[in-house]
């Protein structure tokens, strides 16, 4: 089903939109549906300065030669777009925008913990922006977004002090929304709301803030001494004054790789809403998939020199590392069946959401099985630093992470705006990323296998014809995001009311009206309901007689 | 209203109020761990590939200085714990003139730091282009000492900077305990900032055999 | 809310407050005279051992008493546990590569 | 330049070359030209297959279901099913257990890759920005170049004289980082004559793509040929290393005949180690290295830590030539008190 008729349907006459007014009822807000929202702008704007970064790469790699420019700024091209991309846009993406937004709302509490703190976080955030903006804007930095010494503190003369304050600085407001949602989840739940009735995307999102609280420090104060370094001629790192500089890679990856799961598991926790709502039945599991995912956040913390397989590391430690990396794939297999078979006789509708579902499923298959050939020991001898681990993480990031992002923004976008999309243009753009980021990244696999190595300006002519074909399925890709940002836009202003429950949902989020009061709720909901139970909530309207839903809220 | 702690909106009792400010900190000071964490784990790897240099090295930073030290930062942590303890208590005065007292000793911590830190500077031992560890070290010694004074003064240093922001922290809480806004049923900021105080203490419990008491014999 | 912690605000008293700081001082004097002994020609490494040693019994008292950890709910129990258990797989983590590489 | 015209580039007259670098339009994998590439190539057989029957399983569940499940009527709910136990049993132990055997084979690779054989023909490789350095055991030097033969163990001794770097063979199917600060090994056989690419593979700055070059397999007898009348520059490491034992003054201390204050190095490549603490190493070309550039380290027992360290007053190539040097120190192995005594005392 899509839209329920419009007509039954009428906007709240006071929201958290409309309460007040004017620039700095924005700015100085603590009310989290807001800070959600100021951080759906900022990040859409590194998104699009990283997609941007993204779209010159693939031109540029056209052709064995190098197109556009020259290696120097190519360099700086994949640096300032992993960085764009993956700290300011994917890591913030789901947990600040709708992690925030629905982790209060669908717990039943009035707003987060620390309001003030959630509002502090979002400038941090800021800040750090202007940092790497500034960095990108006086020369740009070209370490490569890990950074690794001595290049980064001795030898490379970009821009590099700026960056890596601007990274240490937004690292802060990652810890601080992990703080918050943590002790939100603890303290500030309805009464009725146990940890097994949460829904599995606030069990996701505070297996991420085990990640945001436990890591981030680390790689804040990696970064600083790698800058303090830098800045004062220090040797930690520099081989040539006495430092290792394997052990930053170690401290870098200590965060880093937990910070795939960032990006991942929240990702994870939006699937798991949407799956069960467009099957109409309960999630298949609830309980092994809420405890994946803490699984995957305490596994996640052990495996993290997998990525220096070919460093020099000890042969036991290599060991170790490649065995706990397999560890944890389980924990994501066990989501993945569980997801599927929770199609399984269901009443599956082919809205858009689900068909961001259904891809991310498909997408981060993909990724994660490759993710264990490249933790296969001997595999990764060949395979590391190829464009099959390029492959590998844009399968996860941009198939998983990103589509679920995306899927989400479409599940939740009628509460939080109101209105509805135009289904059929939404259904095009999730078919048209489909199949645009495969074609993308598919060829790359087999480019990394003949062993095209990555950061690579210009690359010898045999991997020429993959290359095209991976640039050709880039400019489809930009389309299918091009879309959804116009129509969704628009569907603000001329969209059709939402009303509080189109799809319907069982969620507590469900049951406030679109868009939700600034305090959430009217009443303090009382929850006494299953998760994802749809036969046992006759307020939904569903169901028995086959009458035709017509969704209300019950408040 | 503001005195005695009033319920924030978006909490439904006072209760559950205190409860998610002692959560929050303790979740903060577990992310200082690993903030601190890094510094060790750099410290650890350095030691253990120069044991002789760190051991030279750390023989030239005065003993006594850090040993007084570490009694007066305990002195702190134990006013500071009858600071909480007063006001638990409802003993207005006596919160007050312990809050200072622990103010005093930080502040007394602070300034024998910074004896320390002009004597390495006379000695030119701060890390940086003037850097000599000995009149004659040759290039490589001098590498691998400075690597000890980098992570002396990195740790020591964050340390410090912990102790200026406790500092900060504890002359509000004067402020406004002398405007007697602490009672028994609202203390949660001298509590709160009574852990953050001691967790200061527990990093320098540490930092001081790291670097002062490597091998003194 | 669902887990009651309707235990009483406890109020520990000013006498385990000085026993405690009696015990650190102690600590201290202790850690200092054994770093002036060379334990190291008993086993490598002793000294060390020793000082670390007394300096988690150190911590371990401020935290049980001071922060009244002894007395704090479950959870914050935990977060405590939480931090010190992944400072410990950095250290240990990390080192048992570059103690393992001359491993044949 | 395309791979033709290097090759045409490089024709001398004894090398001659067996052009089998221009592969077919569209391959799935490079050649295969070393001991390394078929067991890389199953195992990424292995892992394709299991993945391959999970990824086309789960999809084809998936469209099976969205089709065959499809919401008849708006009012629809699906059946309620919570979970299953024996399912999740399931497929949580056989896919740990297929983990488990794609780990055991990746790690018998790997573990055979990292521990190179005793009869290796050792070539030293230096990474700088952004060019390699490459010395054969005569002291012949190369550029960009490496020509191994075929059917040897070849072991690749890797230092960078500035960033991290990365030597990578994809016809071979083998890398390793090139870190600054200290020795990376790796070994291959040759299995197949040839010209192949070799990159730079870590990034390592701006001209981090160009750092690349070629490996020419050759057969044995062309190799020898190759070395013995290669027109390039040959410089004896062994007497520069020589010349720079007796200039750092190393000779001062390390005499001959064991008598000084220091270990006579006479025999000491390849021997065993007693160490102070009481421990034992092989002495191998890291071993050496570390000896020279942080002789605290490591002290060989019965000596006192007096030597110098040498970091930062020798260059990576100084390096090699000395330990080329001390390797050539073969001939009369004079017992040091090192070696095969036990420890004096355990005091520092
Ligand atoms: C969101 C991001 C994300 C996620 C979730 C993952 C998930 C995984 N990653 Fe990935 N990875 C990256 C992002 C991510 N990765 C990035 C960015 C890099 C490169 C960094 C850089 O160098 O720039 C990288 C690099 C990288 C490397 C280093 C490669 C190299 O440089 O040499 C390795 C090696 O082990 C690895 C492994 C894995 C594994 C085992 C998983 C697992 O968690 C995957 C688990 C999922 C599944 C396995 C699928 C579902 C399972 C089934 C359907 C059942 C069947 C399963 C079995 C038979 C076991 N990744
Ligand atoms: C969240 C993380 C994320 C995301 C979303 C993406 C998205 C994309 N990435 Fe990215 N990528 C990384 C993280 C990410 N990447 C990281 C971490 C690296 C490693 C960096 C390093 O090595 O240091 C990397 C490296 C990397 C490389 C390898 C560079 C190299 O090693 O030499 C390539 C090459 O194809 C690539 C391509 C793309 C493409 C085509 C997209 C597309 O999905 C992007 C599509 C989106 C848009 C194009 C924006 C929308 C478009 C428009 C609105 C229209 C046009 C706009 C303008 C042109 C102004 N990426
Ligand atoms: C001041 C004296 C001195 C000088 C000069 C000196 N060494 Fe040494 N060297 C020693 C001593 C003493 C030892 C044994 C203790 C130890 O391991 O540090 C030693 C050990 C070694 C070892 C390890 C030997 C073994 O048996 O395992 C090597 C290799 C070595 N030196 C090489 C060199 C080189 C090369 C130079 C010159 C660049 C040099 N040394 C200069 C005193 C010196
Ligand atoms: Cu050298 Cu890349
Ligand atoms: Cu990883």
């Amino acid at each position: 089903m899509s839209a329920t008729p419009a007509a039954v349907n009428q906007m709240p006459r006071e929201h958290y939109l409309n309460a007040t007014w004017g620039i700095r009822s924005w700015l100085l807000t603590t009310d989290h549906k807001r800070i959600a929202l100021l951080y759906l702008a900022s990040v859409t704007f590194f998104f699009f300065i990283g997609g941007a970064f993204a779209t010159m790469i693939r031109i540029h790699l056209l052709s064995p030669k190098g197109l556009l420019v020259t290696p120097e700024t190519y360099n700086k091209l994949f640096t300032m777009h992993g960085v764009a991309m993956i700290f300011f846009f994917l890591i913030p993406s789901i947990p600040a925008v709708l992690g925030n937004f629905l982790l209060p709302i669908m717990i039943g509490a009035k707003d987060l913990a620390f309001p003030k703190i959630n509002l502090l976080s979002w400038y941090i955030y800021l800040v750090g922006g202007c940092f790497v903006l500034y960095s990108f804007s006086t020369g740009g930095l070209d370490t490569g977004w890990t950074f690794y010494t001595p290049l980064s503190s001795v030898y490379s003369n970009s821009a590099v002090t700026p960056a890596v304050l601007g990274v240490f600085i937004n690292g802060f407001s990652s810890i601080l929304t992990g703080l918050n949602f943590i002790v939100t989840v603890h303290t500030m739940r309805a009464p009725g709301m146990t940890w097994f009735r949460l829904p599995l995307f606030v069990w996701a999102q505070y297996a991420t803030s085990i990640i945001f609280i436990l890591g981030t420090p680390v790689i804040a104060i990696t970064l600083l001494l790698a800058g303090l370094e830098r800045v004062f001629h220090l040797g930690f790192f520099n081989p040539a004054l006495g430092g290792d500089p394997i052990l930053f890679q170690h401290l870098f990856w200590f965060y880093s790789h937990p910070a795939v799961y960032i990006m991942i598991l929240p990702a994870m926790g939006v699937i798991s809403e949407i799956i069960p709502t467009f099957a109409r039945k309960p999630i298949f599991g609830y309980s092994f998939i809420a405890g994946s995912s803490i699984a995957i956040a305490v596994i996640g913390f052990f495996v993290w020199a997998h990525h220096m397989f070919v460093t020099g590391e000890s042969t036991y430690a290599a060991l170790t590392f490649s065995l706990l990396s397999y560890l944890v794939a389980i924990p994501s297999a066990v989501k993945v069946f569980n997801w599927t078979s929770t199609l399984y006789k269901g009443s599956i509708s082919y809205d858009t959401p689900m068909l961001y579902a259904l891809g991310f499923i498909g997408l981060f298959l993909i990724g994660g099985l490759t993710g264990l050939f490249l933790a296969c020991l001997g595999l990764d001898i060949h395979l590391h630093d190829t464009y099959f681990v390029i492959a590998h993480f844009h399968y996860i990031m941009v198939g998983g992470a990103v589509m679920g992002y995306v899927g989400g923004l479409h599940y939740w976008w009628p509460k939080i705006t109101g209105k509805l999309y135009p289904e059929f243009l939404a259904r095009i753009a999730a078919i048209t990323l489909f199949l645009g980021f495969n074609l993308t990244f598919f060829p790359q696999f087999i480019l990394g296998y003949l062993g095209m190595p990555r950061r690579y300006a210009s690359y010898p002519p045999e991997f020429q014809v993959l290359n095209v074909m991976s640039t050709a399925g880039a400019s489809i890709l930009a389309l299918g995001y091009l879309l959804p940002m116009i129509y969704l836009t628009w569907s603000m202003r001329y969209g059709a009311i939402a009303g509080p429950n189109p799809w319907p949902g069982t969620g507590l989020e469900w049951r406030t009206p679109s868009p939700p009061p600034t305090e959430n709720f009217d009443v303090t909901p009382e929850v006494t309901w299953e998760p994802y139970d749809y036969d046992n909530r006759p307020d939904l309207g569903l169901d028995v007689s086959g009458a035709p839903a017509l969704a209300h809220g019950d408040d | 209203m503001h005195r005695t702690g009033e319920l924030y909106e978006q909490y439904r009792t006072l209760e559950q109020q205190r409860e998610t400010a002692s959560l929050g900190m303790w979740i903060f000071l577990s992310t200082e761990v690993l903030f601190f964490a890094g510094l060790f784990m750099t410290y650890t790897l350095n030691r253990s590939t120069y044991p002789d240099i760190f051991s030279e090295a750390s023989k030239t930073i005065k003993l006594s200085w850090g040993a007084i030290n570490t009694v007066v930062l305990i002195g702190s942590s134990l006013t500071m714990a009858m600071a909480v303890w007063a006001s638990q208590t409802g003993k207005k005065k006596a919160l007050t003139w312990f809050l200072i007292a622990t103010l005093v000793l930080g502040t007394v911590f602070l300034g024998i730091k910074s004896v320390e830190y002009h004597d390495k500077y006379v000695e030119h031992h701060i890390p940086g282009w003037n850097f000599q560890f000995e009149p004659g070290a040759d290039a490589a010694t001098n590498a691998h000492a400075q690597l000890f004074f980098s992570l002396y003064f990195g740790m020591t240093g964050l340390h410090a900077l912990h102790m200026i922001i406790g500092a900060g922290l504890l002359l509000w809480l004067i402020r406004e305990s002398l405007r007697g806004r602490f009672t028994p049923e609202y203390n949660t900021p001298v509590e709160n900032i009574g852990l953050y105080w001691h967790f200061v203490d527990i990093v320098w419990i540490f930092l001081f055999p790291l670097l002062y008491l490597i091998d003194r014999h | 809310m669902s887990e009651q912690h309707s235990e009483q605000h406890h109020i520990a008293s000013p006498t385990l407050y000085l026993t405690i700081f009696a015990a650190l001082m102690i600590c201290t004097f202790l850690t200092v005279v054994a770093a002036k002994i060379d334990l190291n020609q008993y086993f490598s490494g002793l000294n060390i051992i020793v000082a670390l040693t007394i300096a988690v019994f150190k911590a371990s008292l401020v935290v049980l008493f001071f922060m009244h950890a002894k007395y704090s709910p479950k959870r914050t129990q935990l977060v405590i546990i939480a931090s010190v258990f992944w400072l410990a797989i950095m250290l240990f983590m990390t080192m048992s590569d570059y103690v393992s590489r001359s491993w044949t | 330049m395309s791979t033709r015209q290097i090759v045409q580039h490089r024709k001398l007259a004894h090398d001659k070359e067996r052009n089998k670098t221009v592969q077919a339009d569209l391959p799935l994998y490079p050649e295969q030209a070393s001991n390394f590439a078929m067991s890389v190539d199953g195992l990424m057989a292995y892992i394709t297959a299991v993945c391959a029957f999970f990824a086309i399983a789960i999809t084809a569940a998936i469209i099976y279901f969205f089709f065959k499940y499809r919401r008849k009527h708006p009012g629809e709910v699906g059946v309620p099913i919570h979970g299953d136990m024996r399912l999740e049993t399931a497929w949580i132990v056989v896919p740990l257990f297929l983990a488990l055997t794609m780990f055991g084979w990746g790690a018998v690779v790997y573990v055979d890759f990292r521990r190179a054989p005793m009869d290796t023909l050792d070539i030293y490789v230096i990474g700088k920005q952004w060019m390699w350095k490459i010395q054969q055991p005569t002291g012949l030097r190369e550029i960009n170049e490496l020509h191994v033969p075929v059917g040897r163990n070849v072991k690749l001794i890797l230092a960078s004289e500035d960033v991290i770097h990365d030597f990578s063979v994809p016809a071979f199917r083998v890398k390793m980082d090139v870190v600054p600060g200290h020795y990376n090994t790796m070994w291959f056989r040759p299995t197949k004559a040839g010209r192949y690419h070799f990159f730079c593979q870590q990034y390592c700055g701006t001209n981090h793509a160009l750092m690349g070059g070629w490996v020419t397999v050759m057969e044995p007898m062309e190799y020898a040929a190759w070395l013995s009348g290669s027109s390039e520059a040959t410089a004896n490491p062994v007497l520069a290393g020589e010349k720079l034992f007796a200039e750092k003054a190393c000779n001062t201390c390390h005499v001959t005949n064991g008598t000084g204050r220091a270990p006579s190095l006479n025999g000491v490549y390849g021997a065993n180690v007693l160490l102070a603490d009481g421990s034992a190493v092989t002495a191998d070309d890291a071993y050496l290295r570390e000896s020279i550039l942080n002789p605290q380290a490591k002290i060989v027992a019965g000596y006192a830590p007096l030597m110098p360290s040498f970091q930062g007053q020798l260059t990576e190539e100084q390096i090699i030539d000395l330990t080329s040097y001390i390797k050539s120190l073969q001939s009369q192995p004079v017992p040091t008190k090192g070696s095969g005594v036990a420890p004096a005392t355990g005091k520092k």
